[in-house]
């Protein structure tokens, strides 16, 4: 039993060293560095410089355009990424849709959409959630009606992450309300275009609209655009969420905050003359955050190596979720402590690009409170946590 | 022993109480919030003709007595309301090192301008390397000709941007933590040399970041002896303390009350999610939070009231505020996430509630810093 | 709203005081001071001194040999028992089966029973919980089967706290098996040394037995020792379940035990040279729980006041016990902290009265573990504080 | 990367888990409890023949090569059953000791005597005063005549009373906290002077205090050089660490399933209380923090196996023993909850697992103690 990479392994992970710095563009560096929010170019340029590499898809066959890694690969090259501060590509097309294409839908579907995913020339939302489903994703009651050869669908999906620059988006959409809610779900791709849909951004409480209402009314949508077969949509979907979620622990990310938040108490004082990098108690909680990542870490690298081993993923991710989302928010907490009165003004404007009013304070402190509101998105979304610890009950412990 | 209202306090509770209901809905404070002075004005007309204003002042001084329990019913409700009109910063906090320090003339002009509602005060002492110790002043006083020149900058000013006047805390004397050598002056917002920078708070309040460069002021403006301003400026910050405890306070009734509400309605799985058992023993649990938390800030206030001596008082007071802080942690997370999604909206209270209680938290020192002060008291 | 006593109160607080000290025999605070076991004598002997006093049953009402105190002076009189750490009386006749009988007991039972429990000349027992009932109490199944005169018991009880020191005990007993559970349960007083009747101790992890089973093999109890009528037992026992529990916070014990700590602290060195008082984190967690003993204090003042000025005793009741003892096992987990290796020794005869062995280290380091195991019962008996969960969701919070 | 088991640490496991299921019920183990020698010599000499004794041992000194992953492996199912042998006390502390500092004289005559199970040791070095520093020795040693001579009393010393020959540190330069002048010495446990007071453990194990008085010591008794054993100790308990952390590992998985089955079958209001929400949640935390330390203890481990540094050893120890530390009063406290009083009874596992856990928590520094020492590395 060992964790140390081998020499191929160790040359790999210096060549995404070197690309990343020499390709990871400055002024994204910049941004990621200071707290500014990435736009859509910004993401899209990052996407396409991965892509042209050949690195847009670690997760996919070779066959499609995958980068053809093994697991440890994958690992490092998240690894590598996090640490660096830039940014995984947008997951909604590249890990969410594409694999239930490459799996149930149509050889045509396959060379029209998934070409565009790999190089990031369309970009993809997710239509799960609804006003009234919440964690009951099933009783979603958004309906797609079959006329001719179009699906004509009404209804309003939720909490759509960035569906404000998407150009498609895919949907769970009910299409028989006589059987059992599970059994009258099917899954159709539209075009964000086609006339009926509406998008109602949703401000959050940090100030930020990053999630969307998405409006459906009468929109016409052919039929072809169906994947696999009517009904089930919830059989695809839910291949989808217990699909492998790279990185879902955030460990890299993690180590990164924890690296910035060292940095930070030794940057602030603790207003008796020292800093707070001198305060044991705050030392104590900074240890436990280390610990915590450490053993987060190594259940992540514990699920690699039974995935390198051939073994199927299992509840395990319910646990990397549950815990690094966790760690995150407590990282979030540690910050605000650092931040204090410097966490307060409330100008969610100055972390948008192009700002150009006066900064108050530096982006650290002042996106502290922000970023503490915001992440408390982390243990509610994909999943809540409480959903988490039901799949735990259920599949691990047999309650 | 007796921990019932008297009646001023009954009349204060109901007084708040009926003026939220009919005037202080969420919609009516994300406008004030909105607006450029970011709070009512003629709110704060009634809360002079209301006697509110006058609540944090001894009887001499024209007030109320000035009871800290006085003000923890009364401001309790204001944290069920998510007030935004500077009751703190003008009322408690200037208005008692105004009480304190003032001299006859002084407090003649301040004190019933302050209770009349015609006066809005702020006090600038904490600075960029200050953190949670208010006698971290490195803003300088020294005597030129026959002026006192003012030098520095101040943050989180709360209410600096709206106020008639500032507080100033500045160092006449010593090294930037002592407690000796800090003076308060009194310095008109618009003097020259004073560049305010105003903002909105995450909680909805407003603030300032103050520039003060070569600030002329004249030995009258000095509130008490040169130098001996910060017993006055601890002082005023304790009663502040219990004042923003007890808001906290209310602000996490309502978080409570709310999420119990939602879990009332809010259906999952065919069910309402207040039948899920973990919920309902997360829920048990925040009652437990609010119920420990109203009770140590009863405790500070009647030790303000009561106890003659200062290390006491402030050792209540950092237990509360230490107590008060764990208990805004956790209800509000569990507030945000028993909500689900819906929580984290600009457009539902709750969202609001939660940031109202983060930022008391941070006001005067957050939980831990308060712990680690009352360990070491 | 203050929490200053009276002038009288400070006076009787003094008398209280006074009596203490003069009268809580010397070799009994030695014990307690040593956490050496008191016995059946020892409790009796001071309980007979309290009784001499006339302060036997500040609960009760005078005409029964209460002492008509006020609530303020029933809590003055609790917390300086408390801080001396002279023990309180033993529960189970004075304040469990004293106030059923008051309340619904018939006059001869009144004569026979009372007097004999306030001068603590007949130790009782409680007969509620059973094997497999745990803190689903009304599903007991031990049976009380009418027989002309008499009723035939049979069946078990179990956590029969100082069972085998009883003399009579209290039961609940089901009279009728075809009706709703808790229609069907009678309320009876059986005399310990009938025929049929047999105590099994129960050893505990910190290897006491302070508990026992109970065993009723066709044990045969006089009709006139039932409690108002038959099938109306559950009824009389909620009552008693809700009654006030007095000093169910247990804040003056806390307090003491606290001051204990900060002692033991002050003497427990650090391992680098100097003391455990001088930790900043223990000095925190310390710190943290004075906190939360103020936060407690408080909040049973409220109650206090609440029932001072004649309001009944509600769900509060439920915060005390749920925080009470959580504070409780806290500060046994501070000690063993503190206690270390010292702690580890098992040796459970060195806490019992007469031991003449070798005592392996000072009583409160010796006895850390034992107390930490110990206490693990104070959130499980005496209502789950589960079930004390469920009372507030839903007594309060209305779920 | 290879989170596999080896062959040999398959087997280990293998024969462990055959061992227990065959030969090691709870009826047992409280009989070897209450027996007058405290474990199974029976057991022992198994031991040594299906190898065990020889895993932390390199293969030059005959051992099964030494690997801390292979100790974590073996003493995880030893913790599962919660075994009495000493392993820790003779084979892994005392044995890493000898095979760092011993002679090969020395080690000639303990190793194989070790591996082949007719030895048993204890180490000595904790005393009343040193709380988890194990370097905090008074204990003395000095020349007298031709002999040293040792006075001191050790507490805690596991194993102590069974033990044929002591490994006593003690001090023959410098201040009582000093890393320098500490020595080893082999003392016979029936050498004049050493006076025994063994006790059980809460946790079933045996231990005793030592008192010594005078013993007298030759020059060969020492092991290593004079004065220079606090490396090897260090070392020695860092190894035991992750061993004993395994067993809690081991353990607290023996609470998490005994938990989850009594959920299944113990009925409450008509229904098995694994039914209920705020249970099941509780129960998939408790998996979660086995987990975590399972996964932390590994990673200490490899780091005792791969790192070459001694700190970054030490602090990935402390690591570990802090996590599994917290893991231990949760998921502890938690089994005993969720049993209710069943669980506080000694005739039940579950009990002895709680006290099993807790005792090891303490063994070699608790969580709070490892969460501080890592904070400061």
């Amino acid at each position: 039993m060992n964790a140390d990479f081998t020499a191929e392994e160790l040359d790999f992970q210096q060549e995404v060293r070197t690309f990343l710095q020499e390709e990871f563009p400055a002024d994204l560096k910049h941004k990621v560095d200071n707290n500014i929010r990435l736009t859509k170019d910004d993401m899209v340029r990052w996407q396409k410089i991965l892509y042209k590499k050949g690195w847009a898809a670690p997760t996919w066959p070779e066959e499609h355009g995958g980068t053809g890694w093994s697991h440890t690969q994958r690992h490092i090259f998240a690894t590598e990424m996090g640490l660096y501060g830039a940014p995984e590509p947008i997951p909604f097309g590249m890990k969410m849709v594409a694999p239930v294409i490459m799996a149930y839908g149509s050889e045509e579907q396959k060379q029209r959409f998934l070409p565009d995913i790999l190089a990031s020339n369309v970009w993809w939302c997710q239509g799960y959630s609804e006003p009234n489903a919440g964690s009951d994703l099933a009783s979603l009651k958004t309906t797609a009606v079959r006329d001719g050869d179009e699906y004509v669908v009404n209804g309003a999906k939720t909490w759509n992450t960035l569906g404000q620059y998407a150009d498609w988006i895919f949907c769970l959409v009910r299409t028989d309300n006589t059987v059992k809610k599970q059994e009258g779900i099917s899954f159709l791709l539209i075009d964000m275009k086609s006339p009926g849909i509406s998008v109602k951004p949703i401000v959050l409480i940090d100030g930020f609209a990053e999630v969307n209402e998405v409006f459906f009314d009468d929109v016409r949508v052919p039929a072809e655009n169906l994947i696999g077969e009517e009904n089930k949509g919830w059989t695809y979907a839910k291949v989808l969420l217990t699909h492998e979620r790279t990185n879902i622990a955030g460990v890299a990310r993690a180590k990164r905050r924890l690296n910035a938040l060292r940095k930070l108490a030794a940057e602030s004082p603790d207003g008796y003359g020292n800093t707070m990098s001198e305060n044991s108690m705050f030392k104590k909680r900074l240890a436990e955050c280390e610990i915590e990542l450490q053993a987060l870490e190594y259940s992540e690298l514990r699920t690699l190596a039974a995935l390198s081993v051939g073994n199927a993923p299992g509840p395990e991710s319910s646990i990397l979720k549950i815990v690094g989302t966790e760690l995150a928010q407590k990282i979030d907490e540690l910050v605000l402590e650092l931040s204090g009165y410097h966490s307060l003004p409330y100008v969610p404007d100055q972390f948008e690009d192009g700002f150009e009013g006066d900064r108050i304070g530096p982006g650290t402190t002042a996106a502290a409170a922000l970023n503490y509101f915001n992440n408390r998105k982390l243990s509610i979304f994909g999943g809540s946590n409480e959903i988490q610890r039901n799949i735990i009950c259920k599949a691990v412990l047999g309650l | 022993m007796d921990f019932s209202y008297t009646e001023v306090q009954q009349m204060l509770q109901d007084q708040v109480q009926k003026f939220v209901q009919k005037s202080y809905d969420f919609d009516t404070r994300s406008k004030l919030i909105a607006s450029e002075a970011g709070y009512s004005k003629e709110f704060w007309q009634l809360f002079a003709e209301l006697g509110w204003l006058a609540v944090p002042f001894s009887e001499e001084d024209g007030g109320l007595g000035g009871s800290a329990v006085d003000l923890m019913v009364m401001m309790e409700e204001f944290g069920k309301a998510m007030l935004v009109e500077p009751y703190t910063a003008t009322a408690v906090l200037s208005g008692s090192i105004v009480a304190e320090l003032g001299d006859e003339t002084q407090k003649t002009g301040l004190v019933s301008s302050i209770i009349g509602g015609e006066l809005q005060l702020a006090s600038a002492y904490a600075e960029a390397q200050s953190r949670y110790n208010p006698l971290n002043i490195q803003t300088s006083a020294s005597g030129e000709d026959d002026a006192i020149v003012i030098s520095g900058t101040k943050i989180a000013v709360e209410n600096g941007a709206n106020a008639d006047k500032l507080i100033i805390f500045a160092r006449e004397q010593g090294k930037s933590t002592d407690k000796a050598g800090i003076s308060a002056f009194l310095v008109d917002a618009k003097a020259e040399g004073v560049t305010l920078r105003g903002y909105t708070t995450v909680d909805g309040k407003r603030a300032a970041e103050i520039e003060l460069e070569q600030v002329r002021v004249g030995d009258t403006d000095r509130l008490g002896a040169p130098g001996e301003a910060a017993d006055a400026l601890l002082r005023a910050i304790d009663k502040a303390t219990v004042g923003v405890s007890a808001e906290a306070v209310g602000a996490l009734e309502s978080l409570l009350h709310k999420t119990v509400e939602y879990s009332k309605t809010r259906k999952q799985f065919g069910t309402p999610i207040g039948t899920f058992q973990a919920l309902q023993h997360r829920m048990a649990d925040m009652f437990i939070e609010c119920q420990l938390a109203r009770s140590i800030v009863m405790m500070a206030a009647m030790s303000i009231d009561s106890q003659d001596d200062d290390a006491e008082k402030t050792k209540a007071v950092s237990a509360a505020k230490s107590r008060v802080g764990k208990a805004i942690h956790k209800v509000g997370q569990e507030a945000i996430q028993i909500h689900g999604g819906i929580g984290m909206t600009d457009e539902l209270d709750v969202g609001h509630l939660f940031k109202r209680v983060t930022a008391l938290d941070i006001q005067f020192g957050d939980g831990e810093f308060h712990t680690e002060r009352y360990a070491a008291l």
